[in-house]
């Protein structure tokens, strides 16, 4: 079913946990099948210098949270948004054909934890950007 | 590596008496049952033997009301489509249960969709159990067929069909019922229990794969499902698959022999898990109901904050084969019909293990799922954003 | 006492090869195909496998093509209910050939029964060709499936199906071919002859009894005949028959290998029964063509003044065993449809013998049956009231 | 399928053939299967001295066929009426229940021949029984 990648991640999972003062948080919820997962971003520089996850979800869902967070660990964060579900089931070797829609999870809350804080980012300083990100993440 | 499989109502591993019986069938005695010629007969006496074996497990009168089939989907469909088929014209009303397989409800939902019936979903109380008077008060002028589970494959209860079907009797109105899971575990007997149709499959007490049967009672009128050749008396056309037919026959005999030292054992092993996994895991639910109305071999539990099929890979990391409800439906990922009727939310609903025990499972596998399991639920849980640790 | 036998068309024996990959699957690798855990994902593995062995024996371009099911009944079954129930809005009518097989006539018939449909069945000739150019005549507005089998299982005649799928295409009507008979015998390519839908069955090209499979062509729409679970794709419910699955696979396999060895083999003997027969008998009728649109492997005769029962109880005492025309139909006591269908009169068309050779016959099981054949003939005529001696 | 008393007289068929100066004939045609069976009687005093079939048909025609001569050889032709087809069927050990219909075949036949013969009987000599014997046929 699951590829000898996915079966690694999820077996040994990088980055499991919460940042307490975490400088982004994404939370999706999946609508095909109710499961949740949470990524915690620390950044600096606009570079992400720590990150975690918790899932509540499959075998695919904790794999691919794993996954993303190993591919953005120490990324800039505009790098870090072309990080998209595509990738992550590349990186993984593929997923299972009803498992697609699992990849979305982990891509969607990396993409909607840069979009917060970017907000928040802009209120404190300018806005440059933020139209592209908008975009990029929409 | 341990290799402890705790998956037998999705399937069991055959018994070495019973490939030992089939094995002659595949190139020895190879002819078709319906041949003239002495291969041929040789076969038919053996499909016949096997046929004498399953009416007598199931206290059946007749032989000839037995119909071998694909499996128990077959004999599902056939039951539901051919009595649908075959009465239509009296009226188009079945009654079933929320709680049914899918062979079941699909086939329901079949006929609601092409050929215009109408099918009731009766609910099940928070133990899975269909109340027989929600049965009665459901029948109308146009229902022709009932059709309740004896036993359920997720959560292990068992229903009062014997109540459900003199219901059904007093109305003059057919009943069915799919002992897929019931068959091997409990003793059924269809004059005992007063249906009219019955649907068993193989492979769930340890005979092979891709063989069941219908239990037909006789002057029971039924459109056959499958057309073609004039074999199971025009009642279900195609070669008959002899080795799959023999070796049903005695996966029979020996569930027949068998049962109540079966029972007895897995009985004892079921109890002990379910306390075990009380005792040692916090708030876990048991899904179904506990004691004599529950199948021997099933436990079914819900963890809180996890989903079902981590906790499945962890198991089976650890040599331990369990499901998370139905086999055939892990390919989907809404949470199992069964534990929403039952009226698990959602998210806990997705939390569910079931671990059914088979007739060579031993106490020391019990003493070992019970070992490794609490560390799993709990790394599961550290993951999981609904716990708050 | 000799044990030939010649009724390879009704089944045949499983070769050893296959019993041996079958094997592991009843009791070592004996999953659910369904399940997560590593015993399911072993069964799934194999049945994916096998499902690309059949995909390439038939030269499907994707196995997901392929559909397996419980034979090749089923196979005609779900190719022509689940065409019809899917396109009934589109047309009612479907055409199809006076001598398919009952699977497919009986479905045409349940379909004209229960569902209102029209059905053409059209005529052959007296060799038993259906004429392309009255498949184009047949066609109406609301014809949605033409089915024509590939070759014909009492009388070997093979069809121009590949000219009559071209036909359906340019309709754009929905073509299926009932190939349980041509496959492992003459090459079989569905992109060749251009088939939406292919019936096949294990145990007609010794893989196992209870196991089959139906091409569809992707893109075909097709209810599903059997209800449940999601396997196959949602195409076809029910646990898999992974043993069975996996033998299909593996007969496949040595059918794509084997297939020109064994033509060529067979033939010959072929030609040497039909010959030895002409020569040896008088007032015999071959029944069927004779060459390269003949399968290789059948002999069909009618004797005049005599039964074909007789001939075959006869023949059975001495060793040998032979069919009278389809096993499946033989409780029934109607001369062979097909026999009619070419023109035989009644009296005649109930003197048919078919011989049907399988890979392992040999020339001197041959030369024994023309030895003995003439004797049993001869004292039949001498019993028949309508024999003049 | 067939039973083997059905086996033993289908390869051993009693008093195949024709008798050429018969007293009497009876054939009979299967409105079933379409199958046709003979039988030749030789008649003195009312017993039947000498019987032969001949058949076309299945193997329980064959040993229908059979079996009913040898039942009758001997007996007068009163007695000969009382076998029925299930008399022939029970001799035989049973039929298979899609064969019943063949053992009508044979007694059919018989009554046939033994009716026609007095027929004839009767248009030479006198008409007693024949009223019985009409009932016993039909
Ligand atoms: C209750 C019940 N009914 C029907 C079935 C279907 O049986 P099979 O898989 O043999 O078609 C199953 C198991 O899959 C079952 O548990
Ligand atoms: C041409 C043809 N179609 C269909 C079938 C049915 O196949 P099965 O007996 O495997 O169901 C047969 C053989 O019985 C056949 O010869
Ligand atoms: S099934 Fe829910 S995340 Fe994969
Ligand atoms: S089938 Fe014709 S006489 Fe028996």
């Amino acid at each position: 079913m699951y590829s000898e990648k996915v079966m690694e991640h999820f077996n040994n999972p990088r980055n499991v946990g919460e940042i307490k003062d975490a400088d982004a948080v994404g939370e999706v919820g999946n609508p095909v099948c109710g499961d949740i997962i949470k990524l915690y971003l620390k950044i600096k520089d606009d570079t992400i210098e720590d990150i975690k996850f918790k899932t509540f979800g499959c075998g695919a869902a904790v794999a691919t949270s794993s996954m993303v967070t190993e591919l953005v660990k120490g990324k800039k964060i505009d790098e870090a948004l072309k990080v998209s579900k595509e990738t992550v089931a590349e990186a993984l070797d593929g997923l299972p054909s009803n498992k697609m829609h699992c990849s979305n999870l982990a891509a969607d809350a990396l993409h909607k934890a840069i979009k917060s804080y970017n907000k928040k980012d802009n209120s404190d300083n300018s806005g440059k950007e933020n139209d592209t990100l908008d975009k990029a993440t929409s | 590596m341990k290799n402890i499989y705790l998956d037998n109502a999705a399937t069991t591993p055959v018994a070495p008496e019973v490939i030992k019986v089939m094995e002659p069938y595949f190139n020895i005695y190879y002819g078709n049952p319906s041949s003239v010629h002495t291969p041929g007969q040789d076969a038919a006496r053996a499909v016949s033997e096997a046929r004498e074996k399953v009416a007598e497990l199931i206290g059946a009168r007749d032989e000839r009301e037995i119909i071998f089939t694909s499996g128990g989907t077959e004999a599902d469909n056939l039951a539901i489509k051919g009595v649908a088929m075959s009465l239509q014209d009296r009226g188009k009303h079945i009654i079933t249960s929320s709680v049914e397989h899918h062979a079941v409800l699909h086939t329901c939902e079949y006929l609601e969709k092409y050929l215009g019936f109408d099918v009731t979903y009766l609910p099940v109380d928070e133990k899975g159990f269909v109340d027989p008077s929600k049965v009665e008060e459901a029948i109308r002028e146009d229902t022709i067929l009932i059709s309740i589970m004896l036993a359920n494959n997720e959560i292990g209860t068992i229903q009062p069909v014997k109540e459900i079907a003199k219901i059904a009797n007093e109305h003059d109105i057919y009943f069915h019922t799919d002992a897929v899971q019931a068959i091997g575990q409990i003793p059924v007997d269809v004059e005992k229990l007063g249906v009219d149709l019955l649907s068993l499959s193989g492979h769930k007490f340890n005979g092979p794969k891709g063989v069941g049967a219908l239990y037909i009672r006789k002057g029971v009128k039924l459109a056959p499902q499958m057309s073609g050749g004039a074999q199971e008396r025009r009642r279900r056309a195609g070669t008959e698959n002899v080795p799959g037919i023999v070796g049903l026959g005695k996966a029979a005999e020996m569930a027949a022999h068998n049962l109540e030292e079966k029972r007895l054992k897995l009985k004892k092993l079921r109890d002990k898990l379910i306390n075990g996994i009380e005792n040692e895991i916090d708030e876990v639910y048991l899904n179904g109901p506990r004691g004599e109305d529950r199948l021997p071999n099933n436990v079914n539990f819900c963890f809180r904050y996890i989903e079902g099929e981590s906790i499945l890979l962890n198991l089976d990391m650890m040599g331990i084969a369990g499901s998370s409800g139905s086999a055939c439906t892990s390919g989907s990922l809404d949470p199992s019909h069964v534990l929403l009727a039952i009226g698990r939310p959602h998210e806990i609903a997705h939390g569910s293990l079931r671990l059914t025990l088979g007739y060579n499972n031993t106490e020391e596998e019990v003493d070992y799922v019970l070992e490794v399991l609490p560390g799993i639920i709990k790394k599961l849980r550290a993951m999981s954003p609904l716990f708050d640790s």
